[in-house]
């Protein structure tokens, strides 16, 4: 407990006012590093074994490059501390404990980390950031949110952005982290959304002859929604892994205040997303009118209220940890969302270990062209870049260099390695280096499953027909409405087209409020995203 | 140093409790205030006290204005009717802690409290708490803590009303001979029970309905009660009131035909007047005016029977216990010698001549 | 008059409460020893038998990796509440005091206005208070401070302070006020001497209420800190993620209940001596 | 003790000053605030008149919520007082292991809400948790206690029982065991039953304390949004909102400070008048049936 001087918090306060407002002075209130001798020969082996028998037994090498253990364990950051924000323990609020308690033995600085539930980060950050207040150097949040960071952050000096790490981070995940032209972000994590199936009764004829007899089709993976549904359905209900418990079809994210909207973007992406259409998916780019209650969406909402027959029970509650126990427990035949679930499974301990499969989000057999106001009859796919988690470090903040030294760290190759097979960490890959079968099958994953997994995932870097999140200021509020009216029709309170009529109505009113110009501006960037294949 | 009161007023919502109260309290005296329930003598001991504010009038002690000197610095010690000490302290702390207050040494703090404890009996009760005492041994404590500080001013709002009749003839015999050795102080002692205030008081004042309407010795209040209103105050059953004629030496009693004659009345003009006379002096006999039997209560020794003669109500205070059943017809018979004369108004004009002796006596 | 079915009657009652009030716990008892696959395999009971116990939640709560530290919360919440509630049954029991034995008139504003503004204090939203209360610390430069988060504990403890300390001030004979008077003590001797000592099961029930609510206020404390000054409930929330670890979730859960069960303890040996009597009316 | 007018002040005012300098900055920010635009992406105090009150009144969600508040906390605090005032009943007397008893129904009031919501959240579980898991075991089928309003409502009611009926406990229990004797006496003295003189003795004694016991709880229920928050997220669609989750979801979360505020005003007003009515009338209902 530390009873602070009060002239001096507020003297500092001041300051940072003063350097936020007038950049030119931020230098001289920087605090620097010294140099000491590295702790670390160079390609040390690196393990997180002595940090507790949770952690894997895996071992790798120290990379090279600036951000490498033996790089940072020549910095002395003692009498500093850096102050770090993070989500709750312990999907990315766990690796950022463990890599702040690393870097504070190799540096000798302090660092100190509170870690917050997904529905309070937002406000938590934005607070102090928008009331001048020093709250934290480093803060790790959902990338979507760049619209209404972006002001706040300090962009990542080039020494950062020329490391190999770096460097070898996809483009889609750099375009992420960009804004106005300047990487504000720091890539820490590389997200989308796939599918995942149990492959065990996908691949067993006794089922395959079950769902030939109720559908008169082939049992194989659904490359479409309808036949995600079809699949669903006829699993639902059954006990498919013979442990005396019913089964179900499908498990998602429809906890209302969760990620439900994530959600129902995948499912709404090869609607909405025509490759022949530019100019936007959620607005029209040029008049920002709301596109959210447009036929392909409505087509989305309608599929997910359907699809409500085939959940466990409480289905239509579950936040994304219920669908990842959910599926990660052998409860549900499919699920799609982030990598999370898919890792959980893989885990060494999990009863479905390799007995899941992952596969890209079930496209559509037609999708809607709004110029033309008429679904185009052909297949179509489309890669949803659903927000991952991404850091970055506060304009204010006095402890740049270490914020980033921190920042580059714990992104370092040893230690993203190893983040990558830990699922509850939620580090998913985001370098070209990441897409390798053979490094997860040197984790114990079957082959198939392993080629598997990184064919849907750097497929998805391939895949030209792409949607990104909404990238605007107050994207939360544009992402609740939504929520709330798919809520609205999961819950059979109202139709899904009156639901999203409805959104589309609350979408115009947040446009207004926060200013057309500045939406459409920072829209213009994810449209460019987009349309730029 | 005496304690001046003068022309003391308070109304609270409508209702007098205090009406142009005049009085001195002198040093080395024990003031008895008599009055029935609700007549203001608890208000004026809290105006004394300081603890009640009152509207208009003064109040000075030794030319100091008391109405401005704060409750803490008016050198006072009260006794409450319901036995008020402080629970959370040993009887031994009870009794220090006034005396703590006024700086006094360790030592002398002890010496007093022990002397003051033995002195109200309770010398084997130091350790034990105000709820492990009977309500007798609380009002003891009670007692000791305002003896021990030795005050100028000592009040007691009817100390004794709680207790029972036996522990309250005890305590007030005790009382008798703590106060007399009070020295300077001023005493002020209330009560509704004219023997408590005949035996105690060097003065006596009768209050009724916020007044002071007479002050003076035991002796004189009681012989020559200055109203009706005081008369039935101080007597215990109250005296007999009722309205008559007084014609040529003799008194007619409206409401039934009885002529008596009276030495001490004879000389007195002609006219209505009201005629007090106490309980004892009407006796059952076998013949004299009849009236029907209301009520009867024993108490101890003495039976007191009320007869209705007519509409008017008679107290008959008669020794030992008799046999007088609810509605029973009875004879009274009146001493005529003993009657007082008051006027209409209810002032007193003229009383029997009284051998004191039967007075104490009771 | 009672029939012999009675007591079967009582027990079965109070046992069934008893079995709901300790439910949960029971059941925290028991998750905060399962792991990831424990808890996904559906409800189980009984360690050993329907499932291999590990001390993985508990570990995660000392300051294990995979958790949050506790220790360090839980300091910070102790003296967070000691210091709130000492300060508000203080000037809470100043304020009823007056409010019980003094007479207040302004315009139309009486006592028992004055009682209802303090109480009143508790109908707002905390939603209300939060935002301004945010500016008004950084004005003070406290936020993220002990004495801010103290501050801001006080306005949320001193109705309670208050309500409770009024009624039972109010069950304490004015006689002993007059006596301490009476007996030399000024204005406020009298209350620290007299009534104050007499006071103890009030202040008592005060103290409960105060800790209760400054050791479970979540929503102030996590607005209003940043890293300092990590409150308990705030270490526990800070374990619900995306993906909720139950187990750890539920040692923490427990480890936060642990001191106010003293609390419990305390308040019903109160009870039992029948200290309480008018200490809540 | 009106000679002491100087000393009042004294006592009162340093925690009347402290409340009201605390309160009184948040209340006019509040009041200002709910004039201006203030959000998320122009967080600055300018002036658009009444246009949130405007949008208040045709704020349906908002209204709903109010609606259902009154029932919620109406419900849940009458539930509380009736099992409050049974349980201490049988545990104020002749009853073994009475110190046990006592201290185990209070426990649950000194949890965190948040932190036992979160473990109710995974009791109610509907595929993980023991309630469903119980409930099939004696052959009933999963009730899905947080995707459908109607049960979501009954879980959220369960969690304020368990979490605050010992708080009723607590006010009635301490009111019982300082009763005096004497009536009780007299009832046995005239043969009265258990029953009548529970009406009769018994229940008019204790109703100052129970006024006081349900309004405190009603003024506490009010705030009602920490289960909601944990437990459904206001879900199933919006039908377990409260005024006070709804005003989180606008003003913290979503950052709708101006919105919020005229909101949070409205809702101020409306239950310090609904408090003030309701306990009043309380007060007259107990006095009367104490009368009878």
């Amino acid at each position: 407990m530390r009873s602070r001087p009060y002239t001096r918090v507020v003297a500092v306060a001041a300051v940072a006012a003063l350097t936020a407002t007038a950049c030119t002075a931020q230098s001289e209130a920087q605090h620097k590093s010294k140099q000491k001798a590295a702790l670390f020969k160079p390609g040390s082996e690196i393990s997180y074994q002595k940090y507790g028998k949770s952690y894997p037994a895996t071992k790798v090498k120290d990379g090279p490059g600036p951000c490498s253990y033996e790089s940072i364990s020549r910095k002395d950051y003692s009498g500093q501390t850096l102050k770090i924000i993070s989500h709750a323990v312990p999907v990315i609020g766990e690796p950022t404990q463990l890599h702040a308690k690393q870097f504070e033995e190799i540096t000798g600085g302090k660092v100190e980390v509170v870690n917050v539930p997904f529905g309070e980060l937002h406000q938590k950050i934005l607070t102090p950031l928008q009331a001048g207040q020093p709250a934290y150097d480093v803060m790790f949040y959902p990338s979507l949110w760049i619209g209404d960071m972006a002001p706040y952050l300090a962009p990542v000096p080039e020494e950062y952005l020329n490391t190999p790490g770096m460097r070898d981070v996809t483009q889609s995940y750099m375009d992420v982290a960009t804004w106005d032209g300047k990487v504000v972000q720091y890539p820490v994590d590389g997200d989308r959304h796939y599918l995942k199936v149990r492959t065990d009764v996908l691949k067993d004829p006794k089922w395959q002859a079950e769902y030939k007899r109720a559908t008169g089709k082939d049992l194989k993976v659904p490359t479409t929604w309808a036949e995600y549904q079809e699949t669903a359905e006829v699993f639902s209900g059954k006990d498919f892994d013979g442990d005396g418990k019913k089964n179900y079809g499908s498990a998602e994210v429809t906890k209302r205040d969760d990620l439900t909207f994530s959600a129902f973007i995948s499912r709404a992406a090869p609607y909405v997303k025509n490759p022949k259409v530019k100019g936007g998916v959620f607005f029209d780019a040029e008049t920002m009118k709301p596109l959210i209650n447009t036929p392909g969406f409505v087509r989305a909402l309608e599929d997910m209220v359907k699809a409500k027959s085939t959940w466990a029970p409480g289905g239509a509650n579950f936040g994304l940890g219920d669908e990842i126990f959910s599926f990660g427990g052998g409860q549900t035949l499919m699920s799609y969302s982030w990598d999370d679930a898919f890792i959980q499974a893989q885990q060494p301990d999990s009863k479905i270990r390799n007995t899941v499969q992952a596969a890209p989000l079930p496209g559509s057999s037609e999708v809607y062209n709004r110029t033309t106001k008429a679904w185009d009859k052909k297949a179509n796919q489309a890669a949803y870049f659903t927000w991952g988690w991404t850091s970055a470090v506060a304009k204010a903040s006095s402890h740049q260099e270490m914020a980033f030294d921190y920042l580059c760290f714990f992104g370092n190759e040893a230690n993203t390695a190893l983040d990558l097979t830990i699922g509850r960490f939620g580090v998913n890959p985001y370098r070209m280096s990441h897409f390798d079968p053979a490094f997860w099958e040197k984790q114990g994953w079957d082959k198939d499953v392993a080629e598997a997994y990184v064919k849907t995932l750097s497929g998805m870097e391939e895949n030209p027909n792409r949607v990104f999140d909404l990238r605007v200021p107050g994207v939360n509020q544009y992402m609740s409405a939504l929520a709330n009216g798919v809520a609205a029709a999961l819950a059979g309170q109202e139709s899904p087209q009156r639901a999203l009529d409805g959104v589309a109505g609350e979408w115009a009113e947040i446009t207004d409020q926060i200013g057309k110009d500045k939406v459409r501006s920072a829209y213009r960037n994810v449209v460019a995203l987009e349309d730029k294949s | 140093m005496n304690l001046n009161a003068t022309d003391l007023c308070l109304t609270v919502d409508g209702v007098d409790h205090l009406r142009n109260v005049t009085a001195t309290f002198r040093p080395g005296r024990l003031h008895t205030v008599i009055g029935r329930t609700m007549a203001g003598k608890t208000t004026l001991l809290r105006a004394l006290a300081g603890l009640q504010q009152v509207d208009s009038g003064s109040l000075t002690r030794a030319g100091e204005d008391f109405l401005k000197t704060p409750v803490w610095r008016r050198d006072t010690a009260m006794v409450y009717q319901q036995f008020i000490n402080y629970p959370h302290l040993t009887v031994f702390a009870n009794v220090a802690f006034p005396l703590k207050r006024a700086g006094l040494s360790r030592d002398e703090i002890r010496r007093r409290v022990r002397h003051s404890l033995a002195s109200v009996g309770l010398t084997d009760f130091e350790k034990r708490r105000p709820s492990q005492l009977s309500g007798g041994q609380q009002q003891r404590v009670a007692m000791a803590r305002a003896l021990a500080r030795g005050t100028g001013i000592l009040l007691l709002d009817e100390p004794l009303a709680n207790l029972d009749y036996k522990l309250r003839e005890q305590l007030r015999d005790e009382f008798k001979a703590l106060f007399s050795d009070q020295g300077d102080t001023i005493v002020v002692y209330t009560t509704t029970e004219p023997a408590e205030a005949m035996m105690l008081g060097d003065v006596v004042l009768v209050m009724h309905e916020g007044r002071i309407v007479q002050t003076g010795t035991p002796q004189e209040v009681f012989e020559r009660p200055a109203t009706t209103t005081v008369a039935s105050i101080i007597n215990d059953p109250p005296m007999n009131i009722f309205a008559g004629r007084l014609e040529g030496g003799q008194v007619t009693v409206a409401g039934f035909e009885a002529t008596h004659i009276s030495a001490h009345l004879a000389d007195l003009p002609d006219g209505a007047y009201m005629f007090g006379l106490r309980a004892t002096d009407v006796s059952l006999a076998a013949g004299g005016v009849e009236g029907e039997v209301t009520f009867v209560e024993i108490s101890g020794s003495e039976t007191f029977v009320h007869v209705a003669v007519g509409e008017i109500p008679f107290v008959v205070q008669i020794e030992g216990i008799h046999d007088v059943a609810l509605g029973d017809l009875v004879k009274l018979r009146f001493r005529p010698d003993r009657l007082f004369a008051f006027d209409e108004q209810g002032a007193l004009v003229r009383t029997p001549s009284y051998d004191l002796a039967s007075v104490e006596g009771r | 008059m009672r029939s012999r079915l009675y007591p079967v009657f009582k027990y079965t009652v109070i046992a069934l409460w008893a079995c709901f009030v300790a439910g949960p716990f029971l059941w925290a008892m028991t998750t905060s020893f399962k792991n990831a696959n424990a808890v996904q395999g559906g409800a189980t009971y009984v360690p050993w038998v329907q499932y291999e116990p590990t001390l993985t939640g508990w570990r995660n709560i000392f300051g294990g990796a995979g958790g949050v530290d506790v220790i360090d919360p839980f300091i910070n919440s102790a003296v967070v509440t000691i210091a709130a509630s000492a300060i508000s049954l203080a000037l809470g029991s100043l304020a009823a005091y007056a409010l019980s034995r003094y007479r207040f008139r302004l315009g139309f504003i009486k006592n028992s206005d004055i009682v209802f503004f303090f109480v009143s204090q508790r109908i707002m939203p905390p939603v209300v208070l939060v935002i301004p209360f945010f500016y008004l610390l950084q004005w003070g430069g406290l936020l993220d401070t002990v004495p801010g988060l103290v501050i801001v504990t006080v306005a949320l403890l001193l109705p309670i302070a208050v309500w409770v300390m009024v009624d039972f001030f109010n069950g304490i004979p004015r006689e002993i006020d007059e006596m301490a008077m009476l007996d030399g003590c000024p204005p406020f001797q009298t209350f620290v001497r007299a009534i104050l000592p007499n006071s103890l099961p009030g202040l008592t029930v005060a103290a409960m209420f105060c800790a209760v609510f400054g050791w479970n206020d979540f929503f102030f404390a996590f607005r209003l800190t940043f890293t300092e000054v990590q409150t308990l409930p705030q270490a526990v929330v800070a374990l619900n993620s995306s993906i909720p670890p139950w187990w750890t979730l539920s040692a923490a859960a427990l480890f936060g209940v642990a001191p106010l069960i003293l609390l419990a303890l305390w308040v019903e040996r109160l009870l039992s001596k029948g200290n309480l009597s008018g200490a809540v009316r | 003790m009106d000679g002491l007018r100087r000393h009042k002040g004294m006592f009162l005012l340093p925690g009347l000053l402290t409340l009201f300098l605390i309160i009184i900055f948040p209340l006019l920010f509040t009041i200002r605030v709910s004039f201006s635009g203030w959000n998320v992406s122009n967080p600055r105090m300018d002036f658009i008149g009444g246009a949130n009150y405007t949008a208040m009144l045709h704020d349906s969600r908002f209204w709903a919520s109010i609606t259902r508040l009154i029932l919620l906390a109406g419900g849940t605090v009458l539930i509380q007082y009736i099992i409050g005032f049974g349980m201490a009943l049988l545990v104020w007397r002749e009853v073994r292991g009475r110190r046990f008893w006592r201290v185990l129904f209070l426990v649950p009031m000194m949890t965190t809400p948040v932190v036992m919501a979160a473990i109710w959240q995974t009791i109610f579980h509907e595929s993980l948790g023991p309630v469903n898991d119980l409930l099939g075991m004696v052959g009933l089928t999963n009730v899905p206690w947080l995707t459908e309003s109607g049960p979501a409502l009954v879980a959220l009611m369960t969690v304020e029982v368990w979490q605050w009926t010992p708080f009723m406990f607590l006010l009635l229990l301490a009111g019982l065991l300082s009763l005096p004797r004497e009536p009780f006496m007299a009832a046995a003295i005239d043969g009265a039953g258990t029953w009548r003189t529970f009406r009769k003795v018994t229940f008019p004694l204790m109703a100052p304390v129970s006024v006081a016991a349900v309004v405190i709880r009603l003024i506490e229920a009010s705030k009602l949004s920490d289960s909601v928050y944990v437990l459904t997220s206001g879900g199933p669609g919006s039908s377990t909102e409260t005024p006070g989750y709804y005003l989180y979801i606008q003003g913290l979360r979503d950052q709708q400070t101006g919105y919020s505020g005229a909101m949070s005003l409205a809702y101020l007003v409306l239950m310090i008048v609904t408090l003030t009515v309701v306990a009043a009338l309380l007060t007259r209902a107990f006095k009367l049936k104490g009368a009878s």
